[in-house]
């Protein structure tokens, strides 16, 4: 366990039953996430991102089970906590805002009384003192407390409930704030204003946070570091500047061409061929080879380990095995 | 609360409250209260036509006039005393009953005696009794209806006397449609007006009346008191026969009405053996009519034929278990009356329509039918019938009786369909214009009120079964709307049925009355206009180890229960008295009854 | 020679009825908007989530019949024209819809789904020649071999896929201009090259002419970067030129705020980023849209002229804009790598 | 949710109103059969007076006349409508269908409102518990209750109940309302024979209803298991009975309460045959009563009753629903 | 064919639906074939009442020593024929409203709407009765026609909302721009996505008829059948006293469990539907 840690996966999987077979959307993955740093996740939809933030909180839901691993915080594997201990961890230690904000309230309680609902959960506290906490994030996001507090979830717009939901999840001071895809579904002048909010959070609170998204842009502007996910495994992490500039697999070095930008050559956007893997039916080996350029025999074979290819950095691919680099 | 010591428990129905009233002659009547709250100046025994006094202390047929005192001292249950003014007031009042057609006048001589003055002819003198014994005289008390008795004796006093019989009504008097018009305005106002509870001069004063529950007190002023040997009575209303059986299974009632299909009467004994079952005939038999406006059942050897092709045993057997078959057609009277009324030797001579499918055969065959291939018969132009029975919906016993004979006529090769209908609607079918039905199945051979056969003759002749069969009748001139229907007898003297049936009231000798009977009963049989499918027998179970005195109880043991129909005289009435149906509450009356302590 | 659509004056104001007797309360999601499309050419329209950009597809493919001003498709009133030149102008205006699920029959093989138009349009004659052809069209959109896709449904695809065939079919009766509805916005980032390169290349190869919905400008200038683009603001067209001049040098205030928003795949700039040109974060609702110029509570800029008058489109440098103070507002331009 | 869309709620109800008012009394207009027939029979027998007379005085009786035009029926029915006054009844002369319904009201809703009660919440309880533990016992044990207890119609599974808890056990009372012993009215003794007596149709209704609660509720509760708010709330450490309670219930909860109407409504005038069964005097044993008498004024107006009652129902459950939940805003 | 062989090849593989598609089909095959084979004889034999079950006669015979099996078989032809029947109607008039209603919405969806909505809001039962009165029930379809003529209106409703919600998808909007034909739109646009709904309507509706005719039946309002479910019933509770007489139990019983067996195959049926005729669900 290493002190600047907050959080340790090891060896994560998960699998979900499924009527046609078993998924398993997070595969061996092992992943630290730093104090004080945004660590981001970036991959294509299915990649398994959400269900590995699901695990950090330990509510992967339904058909999905935790096959093996651990997730350690403070040298504690939180997997083993018992119902109570994982109760009080949960929001407390780690909170998270979600993919779709404009579903994760109860739609016919009022902001107000789910925060201070949240907190009660966890903690003896006089509801004044909730409510003057709650306002206080409240205008932190900038947003009226007053209206604010009083209102349901349906009577905000998606912005105002996803800066609701940040508040929400500064309520109980966590060390770790995961954001799964907090601006997917907005429009880009929101999704700027957000992202706003959150560096300053990140910044002036000091709060560590977890960012999952699929689009590579958004994670250059705020993340310190990035993992990549294809398939259920991080097949690439390292800091933010390297990974643009130095890319050590072809996904993630096809995950940056293909981003449009309103600066660079248009010319020069390439897609990655072919589609998204079926995590019914991998393709054997390396999952990413019928879509890689650079793929061999190998990589059909044998699946590619996670080795570092610098200071802090990781990736899983052939290539790098053999010394090659990337263009 | 519940006091079980000297209690009777009964069984019975009446219009929920709000629909529970105490005026008697309204929508629902008063219901199971009726028999232990009201009593008439008689009590008839209507399946042995024994008569009881009552209110009426004595009679005295003289000439013309029938002189009736009444019980002094009897009081109604609210206190007020009963006096001949109450029996004036119930007749004219409830003008359109029987007998005040062949009265001029009722009068009251004092506080306990009135004269009824007949018309002349006069009936002879048992009719005299059984029409005053059928009607209930102590039920419209003149303090409590006095105005609408005072308008109707006004209207009627406006009414002249007439001689025309088409134009007679009550008390010989011509009745002006105007005048119809007033008195059954004041009829229904009468009707509204009635009390939240009966009012009677009976044994029993309904106490409290709720959906399920009725509590009758015994009425301390009551004129026999000494004769009552129960405080109270509990009426129970089960909704359902299964209900009614379930709490006689249970011990919860004293006494249960009806005879259920043999299964069930057995498995009733078995399970209880505080029980009793007495059997006994109905003066009504269920049957069929032929509808002789429908061809070819206006051919009397088709009809004969089709009375031949039904094997009545099993349709008895599904239709009432303990019912009496018949071997005759149908007579115009219950099968059990026929030996008291033919002799012997006239019984022989009328054709035995026993269960006979050859001579049915040989009947069609005569006509000119052909069996064919498939078995059925053809009629002389070559078509195979298709017909129809018309019966009551709601009626299981008469239903379940005529799909059997449906379906015996279809095994014999004349295709009959049963159909069901809704007893709203069932009479309106089977009556208007030609009819709906080929053969309509209802109580037949049937006797209300008293057992004299003119009654159930005429219930057949003039009432609503032979408008079922379509019976001939004049459609116009001074006769019209009589039956016309002049048919050789059996000496083969033509006999008219409308005159008979007029005469026989007057007929003052007995052999006269009989003579008539028989000859009505032979064309009534030969010329087969319907078919009794079986007597009804029905019975009672009778609680013997709360209330003692009921009849024959030596004979227990033998029949371990289950009492056959008696068939010796004493035995025929002390039965035929437990029925309130039949004889009203005359075991309490006569004290026959008492708690067993 | 008169363009191939031109949309004149056309507003389109909704009713949000309630029940049988209840007033309507207006939405007015189009506001007099002027605007052409010449054959073959593509145009990009860009906005703001609600800003009334699929109602604007909507009124183009014929879908809803704006209540004022004239659609005119080769000249021609769409609204009045006879039964053969509108079917004429059904079938050779076609839309592509953002959902490729939901765009797709759930209960019908693809090639139920794409043969039965061509039949009905009697491009082809049989099933046999229909066959064909839908191979044809799979052939064309890159889904090869085309028999391998033809008899599967809808959820049996990926959405890359799915959205291959929302072109074939929009394609199949060989239409003159194709309304694209935020078609890429479902799919993942890996494969939106792709679609859009495949959708240049019909473009091209083809000459239909495209209207490219989005909220994403950079997506938006990818495709269209010889067309035109026009960028729209609360029903109503703000900005309006050749793609190259319009981001060159955005002038109306919205459209520099809408660009400075948009994040860029490069850490070094992204993280540079300065404060939006904005005065308020939320946008206000179409339904009661502000007085003026619907834009002045947001903006920078403001005085009180925007706040009572609306302004119209004009000519501004290469590009027509609709602010008042064109002139006023500062050149925009982009934070550059350090 | 403004005055002006509830008032015209209120109209919209009120248009239905009028129209079930055409149309039962068109409807019973059109009814063959009358209530004289099988009476006038009866009647001739019970007082020993000829088929006419009895005819003649029945039709004296009757409180119809049925040589009356059509629209003056029609004019007089509305215009004692208006007075609030739905007639009197044709069969029983001074009975006024008002004190009917007046009587037989409170019964109905009695046995309506607790056997929907308890069969609601224990269908909620049940349904929330089934979706929350989806592989205990609970889930098929209740699926199969379900299935045979709604295979059978509930008039048979009325008998069946009396047949076992009234003639066999002997547990219950075989019909009525109460005591006949016990004084009505506000008194200890009144209302636990009331209760007493009101158990076994109030059995069959909760017997015959759970089932489609607990069900309808389980489908309910498992999308709303499948929403993200739950699991937001997992994750914000709120405590399972919290989340069962306050998200899952509630949530779930809230579109079934226009099933609660009308099922409330429906129960009214369907507990004909089980009221029947029961001998249970309330609105269903009315109708039925003047159903099987034609007794086509009192039909006529219980019908209109429960039309009315079903149509508020519907209007407040609406009312209450728009309320309860805070997304929904009511229209039209 | 092959959609007819999938479709059975889904219903087989789920254990619920198979099981009910089991007992429909013998169901089935006891109101076709069942009455040739076994030949119905009414005739009474009162000694052999009651008889216990035997090789002879598999379920006993009732009160009047008939076979009851036999008179359950020929039963069952009149009751799924009368349930049949009055599915079909229910399910022509409800999808036929509930289709017009949703798609050409304005004053004529009104005005249907409130229609639906006042046949709702009067209490069935009694209707049930007066139309049955109204109608005279003589054969299976005035029978069908009377039960159906309260049924339609929920399944208006239902069919209505799925068609306004169908309407406004996008795969439907595309079809007006390609400029497909109405008849196209609705006959393979739209019945198909509903028509799991509808075949599951039709299979709960029949299952409502059968036992609302029953019902009726039982009240004596439709005519006598005597080995009709509903009569058999009603005169094993007359005849055997409903439950005084022991030996009329299997009697009594035999209709409801048929009738609970019926309506028992039709919900297990009903839940494998949506999965045969929906591709999304058959994977
Ligand atoms: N509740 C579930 N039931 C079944 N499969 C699931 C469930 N949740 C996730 N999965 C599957 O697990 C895989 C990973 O899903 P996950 O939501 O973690 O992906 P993601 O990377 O977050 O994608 P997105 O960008 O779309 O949010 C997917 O293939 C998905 O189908
Ligand atoms: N049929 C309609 N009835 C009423 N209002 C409508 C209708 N269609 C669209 N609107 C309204 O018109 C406005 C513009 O909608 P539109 O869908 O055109 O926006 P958009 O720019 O496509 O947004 P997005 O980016 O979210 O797709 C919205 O407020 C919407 O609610
Ligand atoms: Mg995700
Ligand atoms: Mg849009």
């Amino acid at each position: 366990m290493n002190e600047n840690n907050i959080i340790e996966i090891r060896d994560l999987s998960i699998e979900f039953k499924l009527r046609s077979g078993t998924i398993r959307a997070v595969d061996h993955v092992s992943l630290d996430i730093p104090k004080g740093k945004v660590t981001a996740l970036v991959g294509e939809s299915g990649s398994g991102k959400s269900t590995l933030a699901s695990a950090i909180l330990n509510i992967v839901s339904a058909p999905g089970t935790i096959k093996n691993g651990s997730i350690f915080l403070n040298g504690e594997d939180i997997l083993r906590y018992n119902a109570n201990r994982l109760r009080h961890y949960r929001w407390s230690d780690v909170s998270m805002v979600f993919q779709a904000a404009q579903n994760a309230l109860n739609p016919v309680m009022r902001i107000g009384e789910q925060m201070i609902e949240t907190v009660l959960a966890h903690k003896k506290m006089g509801k004044p003192e909730i409510i003057e906490k709650a306002s206080q994030l409240l205008d932190y996001v900038r947003l009226e407390p007053g209206r604010v507090l009083k209102a349901y979830p349906h009577e905000l717009s998606g912005g105002m409930k996803q800066r609701v939901m940040i508040a929400f999840s500064l309520l109980l001071d966590p060390q770790l704030v995961i954001l799964d895809e907090p601006t997917t579904a907005l429009d880009v002048i929101t999704q700027d204003y957000i992202f706003d909010i959150l560096l300053k959070v990140h910044k002036e609170m000091n709060i560590t946070m977890l960012l999952l998204s699929h689009d590579i842009s958004v994670v250059a502007r705020v993340a310190d570091r990035i993992g990549v996910m294809y398939a259920g495994k991080i097949v690439e992490l390292g800091e933010t500047f390297e990974m643009f500039e130095n890319a050590k697999h072809p996904y993630t070095a096809g995950l940056i061409q293909a981003a449009p930008s309103i600066l660079d050559d248009v010319s020069e956007n390439k897609s990655i061929k072919g589609s998204s893997p079926n995590l019914l039916n991998l393709p054997t080996g390396c999952a990413f080879h019928p879509r890689c350029e650079f793929s061999t025999d190998l990589c059909k074979l044998e699946q590619p380990r996670a080795i570092s290819v610098g200071k802090d950095r990781l990736a899983a691919c052939h290539l790098n095995e053999k010394g090659e680099m990337l263009a | 609360t519940e006091d079980n010591t000297k209690v009777f428990r009964d069984l019975g129905g009446w219009p929920k409250p709000p629909l529970f009233q105490g005026n008697p002659f309204a929508s629902g009547g008063v219901g199971q209260a009726s028999q232990y709250t009201f009593e008439g100046l008689f009590q008839i025994v209507r399946s042995t036509d024994k008569i009881y006094k009552r209110l009426a202390e004595s009679v005295e047929h003289k000439g013309n006039e029938t002189i009736i005192k009444i019980r002094p001292g009897v009081t109604w249950q609210d206190g007020k005393p009963f006096t001949s003014k109450d029996v004036w007031s119930y007749y004219m009042l409830n003008n359109g009953v029987e007998i005040t057609k062949h009265l001029t006048s009722i009068e009251i001589v004092d506080d306990t005696t009135i004269t009824f003055k007949w018309q002349e002819p006069s009936p002879f003198t048992e009719m005299k009794d059984l029409f005053l014994a059928q009607d209930q005289q102590a039920t419209i008390p003149y303090h409590l209806y006095g105005k609408y008795i005072d308008k109707v004796d006004e209207l009627l006093k406006q009414a002249k006397k007439t001689d025309d019989p088409n134009k007679k009504g009550p008390f010989g008097l011509e009745i002006t449609d105007k005048l119809r018009k007033d008195i059954d305005k004041n009829w229904q106002d009468f009707l509204t007006a009635g009390p939240k509870m009966p009012v009677g001069t009976g044994p029993f004063i309904v106490k409290k009346v709720t959906a399920s529950d009725m509590i009758l007190e015994k009425n301390e002023n009551y004129w026999k008191v000494e004769n009552i040997h129960f405080d109270r009575i509990f009426i129970k209303n089960p909704g359902s026969d299964s209900s009614g059986l379930a709490l006689l299974k249970s011990g919860k009632i004293d006494t249960y009405p009806g005879t259920p299909p043999r299964d069930i009467l057995e498995n009733m004994l078995a399970t209880n053996k505080d029980l009793v079952h007495y059997r006994m005939f109905d003066p009504a038999t269920i049957g069929m009519v032929f509808n002789l406006d429908k061809p070819p059942f206006d051919n009397q050897k088709f009809r004969q034929a089709v009375v031949y092709a039904l094997d009545r045993t099993k349709i008895r057997e599904v239709g009432n278990y303990y019912g009496q078959e018949a071997d005759v057609s149908m007579t115009g009277m219950p099968q059990s009356e026929l030996t008291k009324w033919i002799t012997p030797e006239n019984r022989e001579t009328m054709t035995k329509f026993t269960y006979n499918p050859d001579k049915a055969g040989e009947l069609l065959t005569e006509l000119g039918w052909k069996k064919g291939a498939d078995g059925n018969w053809a009629d002389p132009s070559g078509t195979t019938p298709n017909f129809i029975i018309g019966v009551s919906g709601g009626w299981l016993q008469a239903v379940n009786s005529a799909q059997i004979a449906a379906e015996q006529m279809t095994k014999f090769g004349l295709p009959t369909k049963l159909l069901a209908v809704d007893g709203s609607v069932y009479y309106n079918n089977s009556t208007k214009d030609k009819g709906a039905y080929h053969m309509s199945v209802d109580w037949v051979d049937v006797s209300w009120g008293f057992m004299f056969p003119w009654n159930s003759l005429r219930n057949f002749y003039w009432g609503g079964i032979g408008n079922m069969a379509h019976l001939p009748k004049f459609k116009d001139g001074p006769d019209k709307g009589k039956l016309n229907m002049k048919l050789p007898g059996p000496d083969g003297q033509v006999v008219d049925i409308e005159k008979t049936l007029q005469s026989m009231p007057y007929l003052q000798k007995d052999e006269e009355r009989k003579d008539a009977i028989f000859k009505l009963a032979w064309i009534t049989n030969e010329n087969a206009y319907g078919v009794g499918f079986f007597q009804n027998t029905t019975g009672y179970f009778e609680n013997v180890k709360t209330i003692k005195g009921w009849p024959r109880e030596d004979e227990f043991e033998k029949y371990d229960r289950s009492l056959p129909v008696p068939t010796e005289p004493d035995d025929i009435d002390a039965v035929s008295e437990i029925n309130f149906g039949f004889g009203g509450i005359t075991y309490f009356v006569e004290g026959r009854l008492s708690p067993r302590e | 020679m008169s363009s191939l659509l031109e949309l004149h004056n056309i507003s389109m104001v909704f009713e949000q009825k309630s029940g049988l007797f209840g007033k309507a309360t207006p939405i007015p999601a189009m506001v007099d908007v002027q605007l052409s499309f010449e054959p073959g050419e593509i145009v990009a329209l860009v906005g703001e989530s609600g800003c009334g950009k699929t109602t604007l597809g909507k009124v183009v493919t014929g879908l809803h019949k704006p209540t004022e001003g004239q659609l005119l498709y080769q000249g021609k009133d769409v609204w009045k024209m006879n039964k053969a030149e509108f079917s004429e102008y059904r079938r050779s205006v076609q839309l592509v819809q953002q959902d490729s699920y939901a765009a797709l029959n759930p209960m019908r093989t693809i090639f139920q789904s794409l043969s039965d138009p061509i039949l009905q349009h009697k491009l082809v004659r049989s099933r046999k020649e229909a066959y064909d052809r839908v191979c044809e069209l799979l052939d064309t959109v890159g889904l090869t071999p085309p028999e391998q896709y033809i008899e599967k449904y809808p959820h049996q695809m990926s959405g890359g896929q799915r959205q291959r065939v929302l072109l074939a079919r929009a394609i199949s009766l060989k239409p003159k201009l194709i309304v694209a509805d935020e078609p890429v916005s479902m799919i993942d980032v890996s494969l939106r090259m792709a679609i859009l390169r495949l959708m240049s290349n019909l473009n091209k190869s083809l000459g239909i002419a495209f209207i490219y919905i989005t909220h994403d400008l950079a997506t938006a200038r990818y495709i269209a970067q010889y067309g035109r683009m026009a960028v729209m603001y609360l029903g109503k067209i703000v900005e309006q030129g050749s793609v190259h001049d319009v981001l060159a040098a955005p002038k109306h205030p919205y459209l520099q705020a809408l660009l400075s928003a948009v994040p860029v795949p490069n850490p070094r700039i992204a993280k540079a980023k300065r404060e939006l040109p904005l005065k308020s974060l939320d946008m206000p609702s179409i339904m009661n849209p502000p007085s003026g110029c619907s834009f002045h509570p947001r903006c920078l800029y403001a005085s009180q002229t925007c706040e009572q008058t609306a302004p119209s489109l004009m000519p501004y440098g290469n590009t027509i804009v609709s602010c008042h103070h064109v002139e006023k507002v500062p050149q925009w331009t982009i934070a550059t790598v350090k | 949710m403004t005055l002006v869309i509830v008032l015209k709620r209120i109209g919209m109800a009120f248009v239905t109103v009028c129209l079930a008012t055409v149309m039962t009394f068109i409807l019973l207009r059109l009814t063959p059969g009358n209530a004289i027939d099988g009476w006038a029979r009866d009647y001739a027998t019970q007082f020993g007076i000829t088929l006419e007379e009895a005819y003649r005085r029945i039709a004296a009786m009757i409180n119809y006349n049925p040589n009356e035009p059509l629209h003056e029926q029609f004019i007089r029915y509305i215009s004692g409508l208006l007075q609030g006054n739905l007639g009197v009844s044709m069969v029983y002369q001074q009975i006024t269908v008002n004190s009917i319904i007046a009587n037989a009201m409170p019964w109905t809703i009695f046995v309506a409102t607790i056997s929907l009660l308890i069969s609601f919440v224990i269908g909620m309880l049940l349904g929330v518990r089934m979706a929350w533990k989806r592989n205990s016992i609970l889930e098929p044990s209740v699926s199969l209750f379900t299935v045979i207890t709604s295979a059978i119609p509930d008039f048979i599974f009325a008998i069946l109940l009396l047949v076992v808890f009234a003639y066999g056990l002997d547990w219950f009372p075989v019909n009525g309302a109460y005591d006949p012993f016990v004084t009505p009215g506000f008194n200890i003794d009144f209302i636990v024979s009331v209760l007493y007596y009101a158990a076994m149709p109030i059995l069959t209704f909760v017997i015959t209803n759970i089932g489609g609660w607990a069900l309808m509720m389980k489908g309910n509760a498992v999308s709303i298991l499948g929403e993200d708010y739950i699991i937001a709330a997992k994750a914000r450490g709120i405590s399972d009975s919290v989340i069962m309670n306050r998200y899952v219930m509630k949530n779930a909860m809230l579109p079934m309460i226009t099933m609660l109407a009308v099922t409330f409504g429906g129960m009214l005038g369907g507990a004909t045959l089980i009221e029947n069964i029961f001998q249970y005097p309330g609105i269903g044993y009315f109708l039925g009563e003047a159903t099987r008498t034609r007794d086509y004024t009192v039909m006529q107006g219980i019908m209109l009753f429960l039309s009315v009652t079903m149509i508020v129902a519907n209007l407040i459950a609406d009312l209450v629903y728009s309320k309860l939940d805070p997304r929904i805003k009511v229209e039209g | 064919m092959r959609g007819m062989i999938d479709f059975f090849r889904i219903i087989c593989h789920n254990k619920r639906s198979f099981i009910g598609l089991i007992i429909l089909v013998i169901f089935i095959l006891m109101a076709t074939v069942g009455p040739f084979v076994f030949k119905l004889n009414m005739t009474v034999d009162y000694n052999n009442r009651y008889l216990t079950p035997s090789f002879e006669h598999w379920l006993g015979t009732d009160f009047a020593g008939r076979d009851t099996f036999i008179q359950l078989v020929h039963g069952s032809k009149e009751v799924l024929l009368v349930g049949l029947l009055a599915a079909f109607f229910t399910l022509f008039v409800g999808a036929l409203l509930g289709t017009i209603s949703g798609l050409v919405g304005g004053r004529l969806d009104a005005g249907i709407m409130l229609i639906t909505n006042l046949f709702l809001t009067i209490p069935s039962f009694p209707i049930l009765i007066i139309m049955a009165a109204i109608f005279s029930i003589r054969d299976p379809i005035s029978f069908a026609l009377v039960l159906s003529a309260w049924s339609w209106p929920g399944l208006t409703r239902a069919v209505r909302s799925q068609i306004i919600s169908l309407k406004e998808r996008d795969f439907i909007v595309i079809c007006k721009v390609m400029g497909m034909s109405k008849p196209h739109i609705i006959f393979k646009e739209l019945m198909p996505s509903i028509t799991s709904f509808l075949s599951i309507s039709f299979i709960m509706t029949m299952r409502g008829a059968i036992t609302g005719s029953v019902g009726i039946m039982m009240l004596g309002l439709a005519p006598y059948s005597p080995t009709n479910w509903g009569q058999m019933l009603n005169l094993a509770i007359s005849q055997t006293g409903g439950i005084f007489n022991p030996l009329g139990f299997i009697y009594l019983f035999s209709p409801i469990l048929c009738l609970a067996l019926f309506q028992l195959g039709s919900i297990f049926f009903a839940n494998g539907i949506d999965e045969a005729l929906n591709p999304r669900l058959r994977g």
